[in-house]
């Protein structure tokens, strides 16, 4: 299962969302707002995504967790809006049976997000002017070969 | 043809709109949107040939044919998840 | 942080006694009972402990986490006592800025509990007689250098 | 010399104690302990040359002297964690 939404994301209520029966191993990750971006203060972030395609490819990284790893369930929640510092803008959970699965897929991924998702932040300082993250940075994804 | 050219993120602020309606050539491909739109608002992407580019939510390569009403999305580097 | 305890392990309660100022990546890892065992239905695990060398070995993990990897903070909790399938046994936080070393981190203690701290488990089937996890293993630890 | 050994899971329902006093022979090791118990108790674990011992809450080798008042505790393979 996965979720795009503005509200503030409830780490409990997420995983309770995990459908077991056979139980295990949960394995969660939770990125927060970090107080400190290229060592200055940040005094909140601002997310935004281009939303359609975001939840396609969400979805689309929870199949995979699933293809590449035998797991019980899994849910991805990422959070829009602005953000205060320590607020939960990412949260993933993955189950499985044994551990070294549910690890696996739940750094997969994040990585995989941080990679195809396409959503935004924004930082703005204590002090300067508010600056999209990786604005300037060349960016290349690798185009999927058309299926025959 | 016309196509919806989609800005995000610093490229939205940038060009100072969220979409752009633009006719093209027939044939016309997603390198001939890229370059139609770095002419006309130079600058506003550091590499215009390395953009990325979306169309109908999936990431597609510049030599990709556009087809009448197309919605391209202009998408700037990644950075969602944190940390 | 570390405790053993008796009490059910409440997994929200735990993960907010991380110590946290910067932020940035919080990976959990809870290890719950499964219905199944070597193909049989579990009805209930019992988990047994040499308290205070669990203790000692847990706080030392603790330490190891915090020598390896740049944390922010880190919580080990273990639970005893008779266990229904589906609950937590063993629940571990880890925080760090940046998230391999949370991830790293947190891998690195469930396998290190696995392997030194004395506790066990006794697994009573919905049908048979219960055993002792592992009773019959050939165990063997690396017993560390005599410091000089 | 007097230690005490303490059993705990497998161990402790085989033998049916939690904890038995010996008395050993000054400069005896941890080896000779196992192979008092594992005298007393045959069976009592597969491979009495592998018990895993802690003394004084540390693991050590089946080579280390014993001293007076001495605590041994006979480790069976944990298994605590879970998956």
């Amino acid at each position: 299962m996965i979720r795009i939404t503005r509200q503030v994301l409830d780490e409990k209520a997420i995983t309770s969302k995990l459908k077991l029966k056979v139980h295990g191993a949960v394995v969660t990750f939770a990125g927060t707002t970090r107080l400190y971006s290229d060592g200055k203060k940040v005094r909140m972030l601002e997310y935004e995504a281009y939303e359609p395609m975001a939840t396609k490819k969400l979805r689309e990284i929870e199949a995979d967790m699933r293809k590449k790893w035998k797991l019980e369930d899994a849910v991805i929640f990422h959070r829009l809006g602005n953000l205060e510092v320590g607020e939960v803008s990412v949260f993933i959970a993955a189950a499985s049976e044994h551990r070294a699965e549910a690890f696996d897929a739940c750094r997969f991924a994040i990585e995989e997000i941080k990679e195809k998702v396409p959503i935004w932040k924004k930082e703005h300082w204590v002090n300067g002017k508010p600056h999209w993250v990786r604005a300037d940075a060349n960016w290349e994804v690798k185009i999927p070969e058309p299926k025959p | 043809m016309k196509v919806t050219a989609r800005f995000f993120a610093s490229y939205r602020e940038r060009i100072g709109k969220r979409s752009i309606d633009v006719t093209l050539d027939r044939n016309a491909t997603v390198g001939d949107l890229v370059t139609y739109i770095s002419e006309k608002f130079p600058g506003f992407a550091p590499h215009p040939d390395r953009i990325v580019v979306a169309v109908n939510e999936e990431y597609v390569s510049h030599d990709l044919r556009l087809k009448d009403g197309d919605e391209a999305a202009f998408i700037p580097p990644v950075s969602g998840g944190a940390s």
